[in-house]
Parts: C-alpha cells; structure tokens; sequence
C-alpha cells in the first residue's frame, strides 16, 4: 500500500520534471509563453499557479508525513521542482533553471547519496516522541494560520508591471557590479565548503 | 591610544587623537591595556603588572579633580552650570551611523557620575592589591585570566558611569557582566557556579528589560521627533538639530518635545502608558542591580561563593550602578513615571531596609551577614531617591559612595579572617581582638563606619535620607510613616553589628586562633585607605562629596519636579 | 574681650583630647605605663580645665550681662554641609549653661582621670600581659572630646552626633573588660538601648526639621514659638497621636533620646549593668557627665516642649525616682546601690525639668555630678581596697582601715540626702536643689489657668502692676526680676540682702498651701503671658512620690556607707587587705570640696543667668514657677523648714536597723509580706527578663523567620520558576529525565539544579527543539504583532511599504 | 476570474515554511532535519522573488538574494551531510539523539 502511493508520487514529481524542463528549453529557445503566461492575468496563469502551488504544498505537506528518509527526499524533489515552477511563473526564469540545476540536480543527489551512505537501511526509522509531534504540529499549525492572517491582512503596494522573464546577462551584469563582493564571498565559501566537506568525510582517521 | 582606536574603528584620524588625548577615555581603557599587557606578560609579572594598572588608572583619574579645583568654580553648582547636561572632558563621536541611526561614542561627567568613578578606581586597585595572594586561594590556579578578567571588569565599570550614550552605556553593562560571570564561576567558593549562574541570570533578565526600554526608547523619541515635524532642535548643544531618534541620555532627559512626547498619557507601548513602563522596565533592570527585595537573592549567594576581592568590587561598585542607573536614566528621562511609581519605590526600599537587616540579624556566615546588610543599606538610596526631595538625593548619593567604602572594608575584613581561618561560622570565632589587636581596632572602624555611627561615613547618608523622606511628607504623607519605620533600623544595624563584634572579636581568646598573625603590612595599606575615608567623609561630607555632587543632583531633582508639576 | 576668644579657647579645650586620642592610640603602647595615663591626664582633662577656669573667670567676671547675651548672639558659625536647602551650621553655644557645664565636666574629669592613673594600672592588665593601659586613656580622652563638643554645640544634629560618640566611647568603656563575659553584654545592652531612645531621638530631629525649618537651636526655639503665636507650621497640623498633637510628639520625640541617655524608666535597664566596666568610667561616665547629657539634652530642648509634653517628662521622671530608689534600698553591691541611686537622682532632675524648674534641675545635675563622681571613686577605692569585692556584706568597718575615703563618702552622703539645717543657707548641694525642685512641683500641682483667667478678667484694676507680657522683651525683664526674687529663696548668696522682704511675703503665703495663690496676688505675670494658654495642672501624686523618696534616699544611702565603713568587719579576709592610696583618695579629697562648696559656687548664678527670657521663657513663663515666683519662694521655704530635715528620720532608720550587723534587716526580710517584696525589688521588678524574653527574643525570633522567608520564600520562588521553566520544557520535550523534585530537604540545592537545569537542559544539542522554540517564539512575536501592533493596519501598511 | 497576487505566493511560501519547521522539529533522522531546513530555505526563496516580481520590478536584487541563498543551502548541504557521514561513522547511527557525547 505504503509502495503503490510512493510509485503515484513518484510520477507526479517526475511530471512536475519534465514539465519544467520543457519550460527551460523554451527559455533557452528564446521564446517563453509561460512567462507571457505568467504576466498576463488569463486563465492559464491562475490554473497554472494553483496546480503548482498544490504541488507544492503536498510535497512539502509529504515530507512533513513521510516516515523514512527516502520517501521523504523523493517528495522533497517534488517541492523543489514545484518551487522552480513558482520562479517561472515570477518571471524569474534564470532563478528557476539554477533551481531546478542547483538543487534537483546537485543537492538533492547529494541528500540521497547522504542516506545510501549513513543508513543501514533507507527505510530504518527513528520515531520522535509523540509529545514532539503534538508540540510541533500547534507551533507550525499556529504559525501558519498566524501568518496567513497577516498576509492577508495586509495589502501590499503592488505593482502589476508586466515585465520581460530576466536574462542572464541581467544577472551577469549585476552580479559582477553591484554584487561583486557577495558573489566573491560566496565563491570562497564554496571552495571553504568543499575543502571543509572533504576534509569532514575522509575515510583515514 | 591605539585601544580607543580600536574601539572606535570607523572614524576619521583627527577624532583618534581626541579620543586619545581624553581623559575619560584614557581612564576607562586603561585596565584594558593593563589586560592585554598582562597576557603576554610572563606570568611572575602579572600580578605587580595589574596592581600597577589599576594603581595608575586610580591617580590618573584623581586628575579629574582638576574640574573643581582648577577653575576658581569650587563645588559642583559652579561647575556643571545652572542646566542639567553641562558636561566635562565630553568626548562626542559617531560611532555606528547609518541614515536612521546614530549611535555614538559619547562620554562626559558630571556630578553623578564623577565620584562613582573616583569610588571605582580606588575600590577597583585595593581590591586588586587585595587579590595579591591569590595563589594561597583554594582555585590559585589561572592567575593570567583572573586579572585579566578583573581589568576588563574594571574597565566596564567605568565606562557604565562615563557613557552618556544609551547604547554605550547598555555595551557596558553588559561587558561588566561577562567577568564578572566568570571571576565568581571560576575562583568562587564550593557552589561558585550556582551563584555565578544565579547572578547571571538575575542581571540578564534585568538587562533584557533594559534592552527593550533602549530599542523603545530610540523609536519613540524618533516619533516623537517626526509628529514635530522631524526637524527638532537639541536641547543642550548649539546648532544641532535631531532628524530620528537618539540614545544621547541627556537629550532625551532634557528635550521637551521628547519629554512631552515620552510623558504624554497617550503614548501607548503595548496599550500601556509609555512612561511608567518604561520606568518599571529600567527601574527593575536596575533595582536587580543595586538590589532591592525581592530581587536581592542573587546577592547573599554571589557574595558568599565570590573571592574577597570580587566581593569588594561586588559590594563597592555593582551595587552602585542601580543606584546610579536611577539617578541617570529613570528619573531625569521619565519623571512622570517617577512620580507614578513613588509610593511603591519608598515601601519597597523601606522593605529593603528593615528586611535586610532583619536578615543580616539571623546569619550565621559572616559574610552573608555583610552581604545582607548591604541589602540593608542600600535600602536607604532606593528610598533617598523615591522620595524626590533634595537632602533624600543628597542622602541616597552620599550613602552610596558611603557604602562604597565601608563595605567593601568589612568584606576585605572578612577576607582577612577567611584567609587564616578558612570558615566564616560567626559562632566559632571569638576574642580576635585580643589576637590581633591592629585587626580588631580596623574593623571596629569598618563595622561601626557600616553601623551609621555619628562621624563616619554611614550615618550621613542614613540620617541625609531619613530627614529628606521625612521633608517629603508635604507632598506625600504617607512619608511620615515610612521615614519612622526606616528610621527603625538604626536599632536593628546597632544589634546585629554589635552582636556581631561581640561573638567575632571580644570575649577570650581561643586556642585555635592563638596563632594568627596580625594583618600584614598589606592588609594594612589595603585597610587604611578605607578607615581614613570612612572617618573623613563623616567628618567632612561637604568638602568630600555634598560639593561636588549637589549641584547636578540639585539639577535633575529640579529637572524631575518641573516635569511632574507639568503632570495635569 | 575680642569676641571669638571664649570660642576660641573652649574649642581648643575639645581638640586637645581628640589630639590625644590619637596620640595614644598609635603611640600609646611605646608610652607604656604609667606614661600614657599622664599624657591622658594633661592633653586629655589638664588642658580643657585650664581652658575651662580662663574661660569661667573672664566669662563671670569680665563680662556683663548685656556683653555675655552679645557674644551668645555672634558666636561664630561653620557651614558644615546643607541638609537638603536648609544649611547646617556649626558653632559653640556661648552661654552661661554651656560654660557652667563645661567647667563641670572638665573638673570633674580632671581628677577622675587623675585617680585613673593609679587605679588602672591595676586594673588593665588582666589580659595575658596585652595591656590596655593606654587604651583607657584613649577611650577617656575620646569621650573627653565628645562629651565637651556634646555641651558646645549649637545645633542639634551635631548635639546628636556627640550624643552618638559618648555612646559609644561608653560602650567601649563599659565592655573594657571584654574578655570577660559580663562587660560584653553590658556594652551591647547599653548601646542598643540607647539606640532604642535615639531611635525617638531622630524622630523628633525630623519633626524640628521638617516643622521649623532649622537645626540651631535657637532658631528653632525662635521659630517654635513663631509658629505658636501665629497658629502656623507645627501647630497648624491636626495629627494627633495617643491624643498628642505634633507639637507634643515632637518634644517627647526628642525626650527619648534623653530618656536612653540619663536611663530614665523604660529604658533604665542598661546602666546598673554599666558599672561592669572599670570604676573611675562608672563615675565619669555613668554617674557624673553622660548620663547627665540627657538632662541637658531637654534642658536645651525645654523651649521645644509643649505643657502635654513636658507632663510627660515629669511623668517619667516621677516614675524612675520612686521605683529606682525602692530598688536601691534592697542593692547589697556597692556600685549598683551607688548606680540606682543615680538613676533615682536622674529620675528627680528629669521630674524637675517637666515641673518646669529648669534652674533647680540644672542645678541639681552639677551639685549631683560633684557628690557621685566622688562616691563612686569612694567605692573604687574601696573595691580596690578589698581587691575586687564589691559586696557590701563582706564589708563593714572600713573606717578604720580608710578613713579618708569614709569622711570623703560621708560628706556625698549628706549631700545627696539634702543635708542642712533648716531656716539657714548652711547646706550641702541637694538641700538647694532637691528642695527646690519638690517646691516648684508642688506650686505647678494647683491649676494657675483659672487664676489667671481671674486675673484676666479683672484684669483692668491691675493695669498699673501689670505690664503686658505678651511681647518678649517686657516678658523678659518681668522674668529676670522674677528670678531675683526666686534665687533669694533657696540662694544663699543673695539671701541676706534681700530675705527680709521676700521672707515675709513667704510667710504670709505659706500659712497653707491653699494659701498660695492669693499669695500671688501681687505677682504681676499670668498664664497668658507664656507662650502655651493653657498649662494643665501636675496631678498631685507626682508630688508625693517626689517627696516619698525624699524619704527614703537618705535611707539607702546611709545604709550603704554603714554597711560598707561602720560597724564589726564581716570578712576579716577583706578588712585585713584594705587600704588606702594617696594618689586615689587625692582626688576624692577635691570633689569632696568641691561637693561642700559646689552649690554655693558660681554655679547657681550661671544657670540661672543662662535661663534669661531668651532661653527659657516662652515656656517657662507658663509652665515653670517662675511665674508664680512668690508662690514658690513660700512652698520652698515651708519644705525647707517643714521638710528639710526629712534626711534625719531616713538616716535614724538606717542606723537603726543596720547599727547591729545585718541581723535585723535579714529578720525584716523574711517576714511574710516585705519578703515578696523585697523579692520583687531585688529582681527589678523583672524588667530585665521581660525586656530579653520581649525585645531580644521576640527581634531573634523575627529576625529568624525573616531568614526562613528570604530562603523558603522568595528564594524558592525562583527556584520554582527555574522549575516551572523546567516543567515547560519537559512538556515541549526538552527533558528526557528530570531529576525528582525535593524541595523541602535541600530547597537551596534544588534552586540550584533547577537554574541550572533551566540554563542548561536548552543546551543538550537537539536541533529541532531549537527549531521548535524558535519557531514558537516567532509565533509569539507575531500574535503580539497582531493583537497590539495592528499589522496590516493601513496605517502600518503605509508605514511597511517603500 | 480572480487575480493572482503576492499574498498567493507568500500564503505557499508560509506552507512550505511551517512544514519545514515541523520536519525539522519532528524528524530524527540528521538528513531528515536537513531536509526540513531545504524546505524552510525554499519559502524564503520563494517570498524573495515573489516580493522581487511584486514590489520592485525590474531590480534584480530579491532574485539575486535568492541566487545566494541557494548557492549557500548547497554548500551547507554539503557540509552538513558531510558531518553526518562522519557521525555515521563514528556512531554507526545518524539518529541525532544518540549524538550527544558533547551534552553538558
């Protein structure tokens, strides 16, 4: 039972995938309907957000349920795909490929190898105790409905300028002007992490 | 000068030089310098490095004296002008700056802060010197970090009292705290880290409510400022003009629109009239401090596992930081608050008074004793300062620094007989007088000069205090009551001390103590000081104190009832 | 005279003690004996005599009177400190009480710290080989300084902080013995009850104060009565308490203090424990000078005093004569007979104050401090003679062995029971002074308000003979005549010019009692003169207990001396070791002059010439005799003839019944009735046991459960909250195990684990429970920001949005 | 048909961010809690953007913050499954509860 809902989610991300990879063909095409999509405010826009956004909320809503650790970095693939879609649709299309190339391709490979690594077996559980749960499940309960009242309490000064999906060459200009020095730091963090990271999972000790 | 530079990165080379020709600052980053000179110093050095620091720091500040005696101006009125914020060796310069706030390095005296600072130095170098023998402590051990810790702590105590910027001043406190933290947790007694733990969390919680009262503080003096136009000109300094709020204590006492802004029944925090919070929130962060019942509990136990110069330290200068929080924050800036709360303030230090000294009553730890009545004394400023008449604030300041040189000489005193005894059970002592007559003759001074005797230090304060609360009467009358049953304690102190110099220092000598050594030629320099002074400021409490403080006390009194007058 | 010079010497004579103070206690010990004491004797007394004899001398008799009130007047003041606004100064009280007193105190001093020398230096070294020798004399010379800046100063704080000092030179006198049991708590026992009465004592400095603005004084009799005339200040408040109005509290108030000085009734307890300490303090300290400081203190203070106020100043003095002298009747140690003597004696110069016989009061202290000091230097020398046997049954014929100190002892007897011979001035001091005393009780017992609303009404055909008093000076005048008439009284020295006159009137006056007020007919002063309308009349029994003891002083006194130097030796022991010094019985031979001739000295007039209008007449005029002087003048004399020769019948009891050995008395004794009397008295009416099981056992046992509060209350209060901290975050599921709670066995090492726990548990490295603190302190925040803040407001919207 | 505005994306962005926080408040697993923080870091990321598309059009600034924020959740990533593997193979367990030698 447990595996025949796993194959079902399984394919849903796997959809969610291919989907966004067609949307990053297109962009890289040069042309992106989905972007127009996402400006102009058609029904294909509101469609599409809620799916997405349902995608995203049962995913994430699947991690939070799934017991073992690879069930839970497979749903976690479908929210980070979903949250990629999101980006397209914000006009944020360079974001979404790093995204989707960052972290459905680097980190997540990097999270499933971790639990091939450190588990006896992918599917042994720790089970936290129940108080934990019940503690966790009013914080976050209330923390979410807190949120949403003040979200929709406020109304924020938007503006619905339609706007062009950014380039890369946008993000390139900005990136090496206005933020050289985050970009530089960042880029020595990386190689910190990586040395730091090798030197942490060395075999010899 | 190059700490101050440190310090105060960011600014502009000109400013570097002020600040390193400062007085002030010279004074408060001095131990530091003593502290980093004192880590790469070899370790037989260390201790002679310390003293000497704190010895200098203690002469260089006593050129401060030169305000007074410098200009033909002899006492404080003279000297601080006839307008609360005349400050002296002021040093003013933006320290972290951006579009919306503005804090800055800004230190100054007056005469509130003035002979705390002379109290600290010399308090901070007799303990100091006191702390020579600490390899024959129980903890000997990390001589490097004792001092080193000691000279950051004396370092944060001076700037407490020389910071005039909220912000400073909170940094300061909060760099106080951290030594003192670890000298108590690391070289205290059998339960040093209870102690230095319930300290901690004591002066944390108080400054957690100081911190809001800060961050509060900045944003509604910057609203203040914006509903008048957000163009508003300081108060006290020429040709500047205030865009968004402030830290600058003295503008927020002393600007009226910040005032009638602060004061005003409508402004709300938390749908609470603004100014009686606020004056709750530093007034406990402070009380903790100085400490007042029920807040008090954390002092018996810091005192008892403390080592006997942190006890000094303890009971000569941290203590007086409440005192002097009052006097500098809760009252100039938010006197309506001030007059909310007067009642309340005058039962509790009346409670505090009779309360510690009942407690101190029934000690069998010698000092726990002192400890409790300090509690005791300390009473007498809070309810010196409740009041709001001029000889209750003359009392209260004079009582502090009273109570900065009487108590930590009895502590020292207890240090001494700890040292030879190793147990302070009051029972088991006995006839010390005739063992060590020098001693016996020293802490009669000290005990009695703690007792309030006529002609040394304590008894001004206390009787300052009493009449003042007494004058308050015409204002509230429930004064009368409360000034009778303060007046109370001058029985109890009389029993307990006397109790206590009897069971500890009269009656036969015992065997056990037969041996021990009189006080040493450093005990003795240690102790000297302290006796003279108690003697002296009982004799000349005008030439020693009254002049130089009364003026500005006289200031921010006037300052406090010309706004509560204002009260509709 | 330059105008400062009196000043100037007296306040040399108060440095030169102090300076020696000091020398002796860092040089002392290389002086040694019997060096320091000398150094004591000269720097500590010698000095501040001879001052105190230049000063007396050009004060009497190179000054008028018109020239001493002017120098009184522009005596030099120090600003000492401000107290609040109201400046504090410091100064000398220049006038004649002040330089009667101090000659006093130093003379007397003088030769007590004389006879110290030799007496100490066996008595000081009982501590193994430590001397303390120099450390008498240091302690004397400092109490030497504070006793004489006590009688200088102007101004009442600073009164009070010398009255603090000779406390405690006091205490460290009586408790000089300390490694001994007793003296310790004596010392304590005298301090703290003397800070019970200080206690009063600051209350009534903050009602002068607060209610008249000043501590001088003068100024603040000035204002007083100010402030009475024009309904005003202190006596516009309507508090009243005990149905005493401020005023009133105010003067009792400050009676306190001087009932903890001079040990007068509820605070009496401490002195007779004070002869504890060496016998020369016993009689500077505890008979002659401090305990006199309270005497002083209301004599001082009188014009602050209301008539309801200086009632009950003669209450209690009323109660400590009678019930001390019944005590002293029973004593079998010499000092202590010697020390309740003195408190009835206190007990008569307090009665007088409140009577209003300021003069007679004062003049009974110095005549008073003359005999005692000289008795208890007797009794030293005696228990020196007996070495250290104090109890007078082991005595007995001492005369033979001492017959100096006897003759010597013999004369403070007669003086003390108001020796003389009736119709003559041939007396010894208390034969004035008493007398008058009981006289002006006995005049203030008939209500003089009714008279003078008599006079008042018929006031017109007076108008001649008299002058309107309400204004001071006239008031003043009509006074110093008014004193002319009543020293010729009982003073000797203007008796024979102006008896004759006086007498008669007298005479006529003091066929009855009930005849006295007629007999004030010509008296042209009356109750709306003074400064208080109505002055309640003195309830009659206060008279008769004054005269009962009158009765019995000379009884116990006589008893003492022949107890002690009469009849067959009772301890041959004893009597074999008795002797008798020069260098001790020297001094005992001056202050016995000094007794015969003291009441016939400079004194009497300086007193009376210090208590002009300015000093005591705003209250006097109503509440003292002066007023009813003629009236007076007849009650004292039909007391001297009448009563004067009481002392004969207590002296034939004592005689009688102490002539044979103590035979008698112990059969008295134990007869049924006086033996449960005697057992009361010899246990001074339990005041000591009730005291300890009230005071000192009711303040420990508060003090303990004040203790158990601070640990088992607010101690553990937080240590509940550390637990409750606890708690919550066990059910958040911070604690896998808490440790089980035992609070009553180790409430302290609970607080402990608790706090400590509290900071610690949060530290155990379970990042998801940080995640969930945080998380649920975000949410916190953010029910906060939409509760009180408003967010989403428009207005916050507006001020969010860029 | 309504229109789709920020409160829209934030309201997914507070799912995602309250489910995050109870994964990692309820998972014992170290990559469990791992992946909490990766779902926490995409809410942000994604009220970043929106915030970006919303209120300043045309900036970059809200994308690039994002940018860095997912360059730093991979390097933390990396990291943190690094320190699991070693805890791993000191513990032989990745059960975070069990890696408490550094308790006080």
């Amino acid at each position: 039972m447990f595996r025949s809902r796993f194959h079902i989610i399984a394919l849903a991300s796997l959809g969610v995938v291919a989907f966004s990879a067609q949307a990053l063909a297109g962009e890289v095409a040069g042309y992106s309907d989905v972007t127009h999509a996402a400006a102009s405010g058609s029904w294909l826009e509101v469609g599409l957000f809620y799916i997405v956004a349902a995608a995203a909320c049962i995913s994430a809503l699947g991690v939070c349920y799934s017991k073992n650790i690879v069930r839970m970095s497979v749903w976690l693939f479908g929210a980070l795909g979903s949250v990629s879609l999101l980006y397209f649709m914000l006009a944020a299309n360079f974001l979404a490929a790093i995204q989707l190339i960052v972290y459905a391709g680097g980190t997540l490979i990097l999270l499933v190898f971790g639990v091939m690594l450190t588990s006896k077996s992918p599917w042994a559980r720790f089970e936290p105790r129940k108080i934990e749960i019940l503690g966790a499940t009013v914080v976050s309960g209330t923390l979410f409905v807190c949120l949403s009242l003040l979200l929709t309490r406020a109304d924020w000064a938007t503006t619905d300028a339609v706007v062009a999906g950014t380039s890369m060459s946008d993000f390139g200009h900005s990136l090496l002007t206005t933020y050289l020095v985050p970009f530089e730091l960042a880029g020595v963090l990386l190689m910190i992490v990586m040395v730091g990271a090798a030197h942490l999972a060395r075999q010899d000790k | 000068m190059w700490l101050a530079l440190v310090v105060t990165g960011g600014i502009d080379p000109l400013n570097r030089i002020d600040i390193a020709m400062n007085t002030l600052t010279i004074i408060v980053f001095l131990p530091a310098m003593g502290a980093l000179l004192c880590l790469i110093a070899p370790k037989p050095m260390i201790r002679s490095i310390a003293v000497l620091t704190s010895l200098v720091t203690f002469l260089f500040s006593l050129t401060l004296f030169s305000i007074y005696f410098g200009s033909d101006a002899g006492t404080s009125a003279d000297v601080f002008g006839s307008t609360y914020g005349a400050l002296h060796h002021v040093i003013r310069l933006p320290w972290i700056t951006t579009d919306s706030i503005n804090i800055e390095f800004f230190l100054g005296i007056d005469g509130l802060g003035f002979p705390l600072i002379i109290l600290t130095t010399l308090v901070s170098f007799l303990s100091c010197w006191a702390s020579w023998n600490m390899e024959k402590w129980k903890i000997g051990k990390g001589i490097r970090a004792y001092f080193i810790l000691f000279l950051l702590l004396e370092t944060g105590m001076l700037g407490v009292f020389v910071s005039l910027d909220f912000f400073l001043f909170y940094i300061f406190w909060e760099l106080m705290l951290l030594p003192m933290y670890f000298l108590i947790g690391v070289w205290g007694g059998e339960r040093r880290e209870y102690a230095a733990i319930k300290f901690f969390l004591f002066t944390l919680a108080g400054s957690v409510l100081m911190l809001i009262a800060l961050v509060a503080m900045f944003f509604y003096s910057g609203d203040a400022i914006a509903q008048a136009g957000g163009e508003v000109a300081s108060a006290y300094q020429e040709n500047v003009t205030l865009t968004h709020g402030t830290f600058d204590l003295i503008e927020l006492a002393t600007n009226e629109t910040i005032q009638a802004y602060f004061s005003s029944p409508v402004t709300r925090f938390l749908s609470i009239k603004f100014a009686p919070l606020m004056f709750a929130f530093l007034f406990i962060g402070f009380a903790i401090k100085l400490p007042i019942v029920p807040f008090h509990t954390w002092l018996p136990d810091a005192h008892v596992q403390a080592p006997t110069p942190i006890s000094m330290i303890l009971a000569g200068v941290l203590l007086k930081m409440g005192g002097y929080g009052f006097l500098r924050l809760c009252y100039p800036i938010f006197p309506t608050g001030a007059e909310f709360w007067a009642f309340t303030l005058a039962v509790i230090g009346v409670v505090s008074i009779i309360y510690g000294a009942l407690c101190a009553m029934a000690q069998s730890d010698f000092k726990k004793l002192v400890a409790y009545s300090s509690i005791s004394h300390m009473g007498f400023v809070l309810l010196g300062i409740a009041v709001m008449t001029k000889a209750g604030f003359q009392g209260a300041m004079f009582q502090m620094i009273a109570h900065g040189i009487s108590s930590p000489m009895c502590f020292f005193l207890v240090g001494v007989i700890y040292d030879r005894a190793h147990h302070r059970e009051i029972n088991r002592f006995g006839g010390l007088w005739m063992t060590m007559p020098k001693y016996g003759t020293m802490a009669t001074i000290g005990f009695f000069a703690s007792l309030g005797l006529p002609g040394m230090c304590g008894f001004i304060g206390e009787i300052w205090v009493l009449l003042g609360t007494f004058d308050a009467g015409s204002k509230y009358p429930w004064a009368y009551t409360l000034a009778i049953i303060a007046a109370f304690s001058v029985i109890l102190t009389a029993g307990y001390i006397l109790w206590l110099i009897r069971r500890v220092y009269l009656g036969k000598e015992k065997e056990e103590y037969a041996g021990f050594s009189d006080v040493s030629g450093r005990e003795i320099m240690i102790l000297a000081p302290m006796a003279l002074l108690a003697l002296v400021l009982g004799i000349f409490p005008m030439q020693t104190v009254f002049d130089f403080t009364n003026g500005t006390l006289d200031l921010v009194l006037a300052h406090v009832t010309n706004a509560i007058s204002m009260i509709p | 005279m330059n105008s400062h010079t009196y000043e100037i010497l007296l306040a040399l004579g108060v440095l030169s003690p102090f300076i020696s103070f000091w020398l002796l206690v860092f040089v002392g010990p290389k002086l040694g004996k019997p060096l320091a004491g000398w150094v004591g004797v000269i720097l500590g007394m010698g000095v501040p005599l001879a001052m105190a004899s230049y000063v007396l001398l050009g004060w009497w008799f190179g000054e008028d009177a018109a020239s001493r009130a002017m120098l009184g007047e522009q005596a030099f003041r120090y600003h000492w400190a401000n107290l609040g606004t109201v400046p504090i100064l410091v100064g000398i009280k220049l006038d004649s009480l002040t330089i009667a007193m101090y000659f006093m105190v130093t003379f007397i001093a003088f030769w007590i710290f004389f006879f110290s020398v030799g007496y100490m230096s066996g008595h000081s070294d009982e501590v193994d080989g430590k001397s303390k020798y120099h450390r008498f004399f240091a302690y004397l010379s400092l109490f030497a300084f504070s006793m004489l800046g006590l009688v200088l100063s102007s101004n009442l704080l600073f009164l009070f902080i010398f009255w603090e000092l000779v406390g405690l030179c006091s205490y460290l006198l009586i408790g000089f013995y300390f490694h001994e049991r007793v003296p310790q708590y004596a010392q304590m026992k005298a301090f703290i009850t003397n800070r019970v009465g200080d206690f009063g004592f600051i209350i009534g400095l903050m009602l002068v104060y607060f209610q008249l603005g000043t501590l001088d004084l003068d100024d603040a009799a000035r204002i007083f009565a100010e402030q009475y005339a024009a309904g005003t200040g202190i006596f516009a408040s309507t508090f009243t308490m005990f149905g005493w109005s401020l005023a009133t509290i105010m003067g009792v108030g400050l009676f306190c203090g001087a009932m903890g000085k001079s040990a007068q009734f509820p605070l009496h307890v401490w002195l007779p424990d004070a002869m504890a300490g060496p016998t020369p303090v016993s009689a500077l300290i505890h008979a002659a000078t401090m305990v006199a400081a309270g005497v002083y203190l209301v004599a001082r203070v009188f014009r602050l005093m209301t008539p309801e106020a200086l009632m009950f100043v003669a209450a209690i003095g009323c109660i400590t004569l009678t019930l001390m002298a019944l005590i002293a009747m029973v004593q079998t140690d010499i000092k202590k007979c010697l020390a309740y003597s003195t408190l009835s004696q206190l007990g008569y110069m307090i009665f007088g104050l409140g009577c209003g016989a300021w003069i007679a009061a004062l003049f009974h202290l110095i005549t008073h401090a003359f005999f005692k000091a000289m008795m208890f230097l007797g009794s030293g020398q005696v228990i020196e003679g007996c070495h250290h046997e104090q109890d007078m049954r082991k005595m007995g014929g001492l005369i033979k062995k001492m017959p100096v100190t006897a003759i010597t002892f013999l004369v403070g007897v007669l003086a003390i029971s108001g020796f003389g011979i009736p119709g003559t001035n041939i007396g010894l001091g208390g034969f004035f002074s008493k007398d008058e005393i009981l006289a002006v009780a006995w005049v203030r017992t008939f209500d003089w308000n009714d008279y003078s609303r008599h006079e008042a009404e018929h006031g017109e055909h007076h108008a001649a003979s008299v002058p309107a008093i309400d204004s001071d000076d006239d008031a003043s005048d009509n006074l110093n005549g008014n004193h002319k008439q009543m020293l010729l009284a009982s003073d000797p020295q203007h008796g024979d010019s102006h008896a004759a006159p006086q007498h008669g009137e007298a005479h006529t006056a003091s066929e009855s009692p009930r005849g006295l007020k007629p007999s004030a007919h010509g008296d042209n002063a009356h109750g709306r003169a003074g400064i208080f309308s109505h002055v309640p009349p003195m309830p009659k029994w206060m008279f008769y207990l004054a005269l009962f003891t009158a009765y019995i002083t000379p009884f116990y006194m006589m008893r003492c001396w022949w107890m002690t130097f009469m009849g067959k030796p009772r301890d041959q022991h004893v009597h074999d070791h008795a002797h008798e010094s020069f260098m001790m019985y020297f001094p005992l031979i001056i202050l016995a002059v000094g007794t015969c001739f003291a009441s016939y000295f400079l004194f009497r007039d300086l007193i009376s010439d210090a208590s002009t209008a300015a000093t005591i007449a705003p209250m006097v005029l109503a509440t003292d005799g002066h007023l009813h002087t003629a009236a007076i003048a007849a009650a004292h004399h039909w007391l001297i003839t009448g009563v004067g020769g009481s002392f004969v019948v207590g002296f034939v009891i004592a005689i009688l019944i102490y002539g044979r050995g103590l035979g008698i008395a112990s059969a008295i004794k134990n007869t049924v009735g006086i033996q449960q009397i005697h057992t009361i008295l010899d246990h001074k009416y339990y005041i000591d046991e009730l005291y300890h099981l009230v005071w000192v056992k009711g303040c420990l046992c508060i003090a303990h459960i004040a203790r158990f509060f601070d640990t088992w209350v607010v101690d553990m209060t937080y240590n509940t909250l550390a637990k409750l901290t606890e708690r919550l975050a066990a059910f958040m599921g911070l604690i896998i195990d808490t440790h089980g709670v035992d609070g009553i066995y180790n409430g302290i090492a609970e607080t402990a684990i608790g706090m400590g726990e509290a900071v610690r548990r949060p530290q155990t490295g379970r990042i998801r429970n940080y995640v969930l603190f945080a998380a649920g302190g975000a949410t916190v925040v953010i029910v906060l920001m939409l509760l009180y803040w408003g967010v989403g407001s428009p207005e916050q919207v507006a001020m969010l949005t860029p | 048909m309504e229109h789709i505005g920020l409160t829209h994306y934030l309201i997914v962005s507070a799912v995602l961010f309250c489910c995050g926080i109870f994964t990692t408040a309820t998972k014992r697993n170290a990559i469990g809690i791992l992946i909490g923080v990766e779902l926490m870091l995409n809410s942000t990321g994604i009220n970043l953007v929106a915030f970006d598309r919303y209120m300043g059009p045309g900036r970059l600034d809200g994308q690039i913050v994002a940018l860095f924020m997912i360059v730093l959740a991979a390097a933390e990533t990396a990291l943190a499954v690094g320190i699991c593997i070693n805890v791993y193979k000191n513990l032989s367990t990745v059960d975070v509860d069990s890696a408490s030698q550094l308790r006080g």
